[in-house]
């Protein structure tokens, strides 16, 4: 076949909303394209398993700090899956470490805040895995097989988290007056850099026109923003907080809410690098890499001589 | 019944305080796989430590610390949280802070063929509760065995680095080989005598130390710092509901 | 009063925090002489934020947290204990974990000569309180100031290795340069330049960083860490005598 | 003069208690034996900084944290007073220190013991410093002229300490009950080990004899425990605390108080090595060896540059 048949053919299985598996031919860009989102992914998970982990060892139950442990292992799970995933289209897990740690591939901005209460525990399950389900679940249709069949696992468990931060948030606000406070305050700190884990907004989106065409993406930046929005506010008002957005209303006409306009530049400087955890949470990340470097080496040695052997 | 809680309690505090030293591996490990299975290690003695700090609270109601009036923080909760480490009756090896990959990895192969081996012969106990807890147990100490002996002989065989280390951590934690084969009534140690073959290792002399004993409450400098953190959203909230 | 007892807050709370940081240092010093030299600066940082603590308690006494009727407990203690760590006002800089040698150099360097320059201001406040602490403490900065500049200047021009750790420390707590010359109202780095110059190193660029400021009650994930070890005897004893 | 001159100058400055001063000739025992006690004592105030140093993070409030930490200073000063009052002898801090870590040399056994509440604090300046104050106020007098002049200075500071731990204790005895639960459960710990801080009873103590002959010890091990228990024993009913012997009395005939028999058992392990804390106050001065080791060089090689400038 020539390259314009293979062609036809993929764009043939993308228009019919078909899945492309990995050894079918691909163009360049659209591989090139899924590496960087399914690696982006991935590290997401891993950097992710940070800020969450920072409250393990302070988990006020028993029985929250098992829910906990088990979510933060839940997402070292995803992350390999989604590295496997990643592997399918041609590059090596340790190939993407070093990109992430090397500062050449990201990660999702909303890591590089920190946690400071163990509210922020409830609060990154109702609203940041909130936000990243509806980014995600669409992603479960995306025209890549194995990284579609990847989200739909890990959605799956991505609800259970949201509903467990949700129940935390829920129960603590039928606690003590400090802990409806420590709430409160998480929700304040949370919810912006929550509506910012959609991307920028559509104008300013570069990359999702393409993205969209292909099948890798099926919603754009401010139609999932507006769906969080819209699922949450009615989450908050059961819940009982208030959402720091004086814009926020509801629209008769549109059936939607209105809510007012996230600090882009402050996107731009997390995407940067000058968010408030950046470099904190790479250099957890390259310490751990590099104290395991010894142990890595001693299992491939151990490997090597049993086949000698 | 008092005697029974405190052996109730020894084997919680066991589970709980090692639960917390191997959770604070989390996001540490030298690959995801390993995250991934010192998290599943953590999460089976958390559950160990939760039914048997239940069993013992329920066997014994005077072992629970006194909480204000009202307050509706559980059994389970109030001994982990607002005990002071004095009260505490786990063995000091699992207190001990954490060291590289292959100090965890000998910590948890003593512990768990230790402890396996005193909860096969629980799978019999008196107690149907207790008998139950070594039933669930048994399953996830035989797995924790071997993967800390499979990681045994990997560092042991692996590179002069890994020997180094692993003979190094055999060395620094073997003088609480003695305590906690005192506390688990363990009869021997042919199992760890396979695994340091496999390995290439020289079982270390056993060591006659001073220190008093874990079960005692007498414990290492570490444990009161370990607490301070792990109690102190807990404490914060003597009232507070999760 | 309320303005005036936040302003003494903040400089309590970047002492007491920095002096806690400090005296982690305690024994693990590269020779002896760094290690007294160490404490007497956590001492005397120690020392300030005890004035200012119970400074700001007197001129608003609303600042103190209430702890049950009875306790014996001092205002200045009251304040360094029981509050979370979202009322503590330090910036951000000094709650940082500890690094290497180089590292509490660099945060040595940076806060002594911010601070320094705030208290030649204060000599002349018109709060004659303040004017005293500022009075003592212009010479314990003035010490901590050359301490650190000298040890900079000797990093910087020592060993490759040296060289590259004090690097390394600048660049990673020079994002917090503008926290810090906020809080303190710097008026320009002319110190600074000179050690710069005289280590052979050239300064940093400014960075504009998103993550609130200490002054506001915003800190990094480090600081509840610090506090739960901190806290934790007091807090246990709210009616304890010391 | 010949060597027999030599000695006889020196046995008679010894004999007429006057000092020894570096440049003065000495028998080479008598050197090597005031190294080798010198040394341990640097050494013990080294290592004697970790038991209290765990707790200073920790002071329930700021006048003891400050008091504390300046204990602790005081420790590190006492080391250099002592290492450079055993560097007039000829052996260099760096070689001492080696010596140390190599563990060729030993330091007091009691630091051997955990620091385990803010009680033992009180309880180390009372009965550890109580002791060593016993054991080192006849060393001001001993004959070598640096290590004398040395410990005037350390005993006025440890004097000073000593009532700052007994003051600690006190005003923990007028607070809670818990409190006071503190310090007996700490003096139930320290109250033995304190007793063998005096060393084996005389009649195994073969070094004794001959220290004792050269003006560096004055008095035996029994004869400062002795006196330590009898010095102690109205302090603790002042207190309000229980000493856990219940062989402790008055013994009106002896004009001493009768007492129990320490576990000498328990002191040989732990001068072994097997104590509850000997791994560890190595490990932690050896790692802050090794972590300084850079500082060090680049001290030396700043040094060097500014000598060839």
């Amino acid at each position: 076949m020539t390259t314009a048949d293979l062609e036809a053919h993929f764009d043939a299985v993308i228009a019919r909303r078909d899945r492309i598996e990995p050894r079918d031919w691909m163009p360049e860009a659209y591989r090139r394209t899924l590496i960087r989102q399914i690696a982006q992914h991935a590290h997401s998970e891993i950097i992710g398993m940070q800020p969450e982990g920072n409250w393990i060892g302070r988990a006020p139950s028993l029985r929250r700090k098992a829910i906990l442990l088990a979510k933060v292992q839940d997402e070292a799970g995803h992350g390999l899956y989604l590295y496997s995933a990643c592997e399918t289209l041609g590059i090596s897990r340790g190939e993407l470490v070093e990109l992430l740690l090397g500062g050449k591939q990201k990660y999702s901005s909303i890591f590089n805040y920190p946690t400071l209460s163990y509210a922020d525990v409830g609060t990154i399950g109702w609203l940041v895995d909130g936000a990243a389900i509806c980014n995600q679940v669409p992603l479960c249709r995306t025209s890549y097989g194995p990284y579609g069949r990847a989200m739909i696992r890990i959605c799956k468990e991505e609800s259970f988290h949201q509903r467990q931060g949700y129940e935390l948030l829920m129960t603590m606000m039928r606690g003590t007056e400090e802990q409806r406070a420590l709430v409160q305050e998480s929700v304040d700190r949370f919810w912006w850099p929550s509506l910012m884990m959609f991307g920028p907004p559509d104008e300013h989106s570069p990359n999702s026109e393409r993205s969209m065409a292909w099948g890798i993406k099926r919603h754009s930046n401010d139609e999932l923003r507006q769906k969080f929005v819209d699922l949450t506010v009615p989450q908050a008002e059961v819940l009982g907080v208030r959402l720091p957005d004086p814009e926020l209303s509801w629209n008769a006409e549109r059936e939607h809410y209105d809510f007012g306009r996230p600090d882009w530049d402050e996107l731009s400087a997390v995407i940067r690098g000058d968010g408030p955890c950046n470099a904190q949470r790479l250099a957890h990340r390259r310490k751990a890499h590099d104290d395991g470097a010894w142990v890595r080496e001693a299992a491939t040695a151990f490997a090597e001589r049993g086949r000698d052997d | 019944p008092l005697e029974h809680a405190r052996f109730c309690l020894g084997l919680a505090d066991d589970a709980l305080i090692l639960s917390q030293r191997l959770a604070e591996w989390c996001s540490r490990a030298p690959d995801l796989e390993d995250d991934v299975a010192l998290a599943n290690l953590a999460l089976d003695l958390l559950g160990q430590a939760r039914l048997l700090l239940g069993r013992a609270a329920l066997v014994d109601p005077a072992v629970v610390p006194v909480l204000p009036a009202g307050s509706p923080v559980p059994a389970e909760d109030a001994l982990a949280f607002f005990r002071d480490a004095a009260a505490f009756r786990n063995v000091q090896l699992v207190e001990l802070p954490n060291g590289d990959f292959a100090h965890v990895i000998v910590r948890l192969l003593m512990f768990s063929v230790a402890r396996l081996e005193l909860f096969q012969q629980l799978l019999s106990s008196a107690d149907p509760v207790l008998a139950a807890v070594a039933a669930r147990g048994v399953k996830e100490l035989a797995y924790q065995r071997d993967w800390a002996g499979r990681w045994f002989v990997t560092l042991a065989r692996g590179t002069s680095e890994s020997r180094r280390r692993v003979l190094a951590a055999l060395a620094g934690l073997w003088v609480h080989q003695a305590e906690l084969a005192e506390a688990y009534g363990l009869s021997g140690g042919a199992v760890l005598e396979r695994v340091f073959l496999a390995g290439g290792v020289a079982q270390p002399d056993s060591v006659v130390r001073v220190g008093g004993r874990g079960r005692d409450g007498m414990h290492t400098e570490a444990l009161s710092l370990l607490l301070a953190e792990m109690q102190v959203v807990a404490r914060a909230h003597p009232m507070g509901r999760w």
